[in-house]
């Protein structure tokens, strides 16, 4: 019962991090398409979560610390490279 | 089950990041494509079983890749002008 | 077909896919930082090849802790030289980026010109 | 196969989050111009992450100190990049929607830019 309800979210969670794919494909400029590279990492932090349920081991936990720390560091990176320069 | 669907996915978005970042004439939206590909290849190391590896792709060469490329495409930048 | 489709098969697939797009964009582009953007991406599809190599199927990650028993370890996690060996490799592509991002710069401060066309230097 | 009720009320809420996910990037693509983008997707997917740890902390309950630490470390981080990615988005001037009513940032951002570039 648990496991099917956690596979139906997985597909979902898969399909957004499609539709943002989309949206980093066609984005008119720039900015849209650092957008679509936020939500698209915050997604599948979410999905490494049901990753590390799914095989039961704890230390798959700290590898999604690792990739939000980095993937926020990523975002403002750029976006002071947009605003003055680095 | 599970394992096999996730990796097709992701082997399917590495592939389609890495054509955009080759074929897109934008030099910042290239550099971000690049860096969306280590991320993702980390996620395809954690379900090969491989969390240390993971680790230090997201760290090193989505991370401090980017950086690098940022700061040298800024010093470009201000000798322009 | 069903048997083929297993996850080390599918992790060697996109290594050599994710090989031979980097390898394209290192031949054809013109610009000198999309030639380095290139590389970067050689670099992560040999990483995906060696990981993929070492996996073994229905075992978990050489981390011992309480899931893992010490005991029969050899028989439950996947070989750890590859990833060990990565580990490595991330590092030094690191510093090659660096190294060949430095050169850029400095062709850069010479001719204030990032095309490759218009360096003849060596063709006389 | 017998779960017990925490845990299927843990996976109900696992699944709560994955829709929200789903309806933040439905946004990112229905939505017009850059600053309606970045309102959607962020909020959207931060509520979506928050629950689907919370869902986690249910079922599996040895795990709730670094799931906790985790929630903590999201809360604090992406409204902070939703910021300054909006206001990277206004300084580079990406052209606003034809329907926008009213711009009350402009005269107080065009101050703030003339005194930082005076200052360098």
């Amino acid at each position: 019962m648990v496991n099917k309800i956690l596979f139906i979210a997985a597909l979902i969670m898969m399909l957004a991090i499609l539709l943002t794919l989309y949206r980093f494909f066609k984005g008119t400029t720039a900015a849209d398409r650092l957008v679509a590279f936020d939500v698209m990492t915050v997604s599948s932090l979410s999905l490494i979560g049901l990753i590390a349920k799914f095989s039961d081991r704890i230390i798959y936990l700290d590898v999604a610390m690792v990739y939000g720390l980095l993937s926020f560091l990523g975002v403002i990176i750029v976006a002071r490279y947009f605003e003055k320069g680095l | 089950m599970l394992n096999i669907i996730l990796a097709i996915f992701l082997g399917i978005l590495i592939i389609v990041l890495a054509i955009m970042a080759v074929l897109n004439k934008n030099i910042v939206v290239a550099i971000i494509a690049a860096g969306a590909v280590s991320l993702f290849a980390s996620v395809l190391y954690l379900i090969l079983a491989a969390p240390d590896v993971a680790m230090t792709e997201a760290a090193i060469g989505s991370g401090l890749s980017t950086i690098i490329f940022f700061y040298v495409l800024n010093k470009i930048n201000r000798q322009n002008g | 077909m069903m048997e083929k489709l297993n996850i080390q098969n599918i992790g060697l697939t996109v290594g050599i896919l994710v090989i031979l797009v980097g390898l394209w964009g290192l031949l054809t582009q013109k610009n000198l930082i999309k030639i380095v953007i290139g590389f970067a991406l050689f670099d992560t599809g040999t990483h995906i090849l060696m990981v993929s190599i070492g996996y073994i199927k229905y075992r978990t990650a050489p981390i011992l802790d309480e899931a893992v028993d010490i005991r029969n370890a050899a028989k439950l996690v996947v070989d750890p030289i590859p990833q060990a060996l990565v580990l490595t490799a991330i590092v030094i592509g690191l510093g090659i980026t660096a190294l060949m991002l430095s050169y850029v710069l400095k062709m850069y401060q010479n001719k204030k010109s990032l095309e490759i066309n218009n360096y003849k230097d060596l063709k006389w | 196969m017998e779960n017990s009720i925490v845990e299927i009320i843990g996976a109900f809420l696992v699944l709560i989050g994955s829709v929200f996910l789903f309806l933040g990037a439905l946004g990112l693509v229905r939505m017009p111009d850059v600053f309606n983008r970045i309102q959607t997707g962020t909020k959207a997917s931060t509520l979506g992450t928050f629950l689907t740890f919370f869902g986690l902390v249910f079922i599996m309950p040895e795990w709730w100190g670094k799931l906790i630490l985790l929630i903590i470390f999201i809360l604090m981080t992406n409204p902070v990049s939703s910021h300054v990615l909006a206001r990277a988005a206004y300084c580079i001037k990406v052209p606003m929607f034809k329907k926008t009513v009213i711009d009350l940032y402009g005269k107080d951002a065009e101050k703030l830019f003339k005194k930082e570039t005076k200052n360098e």
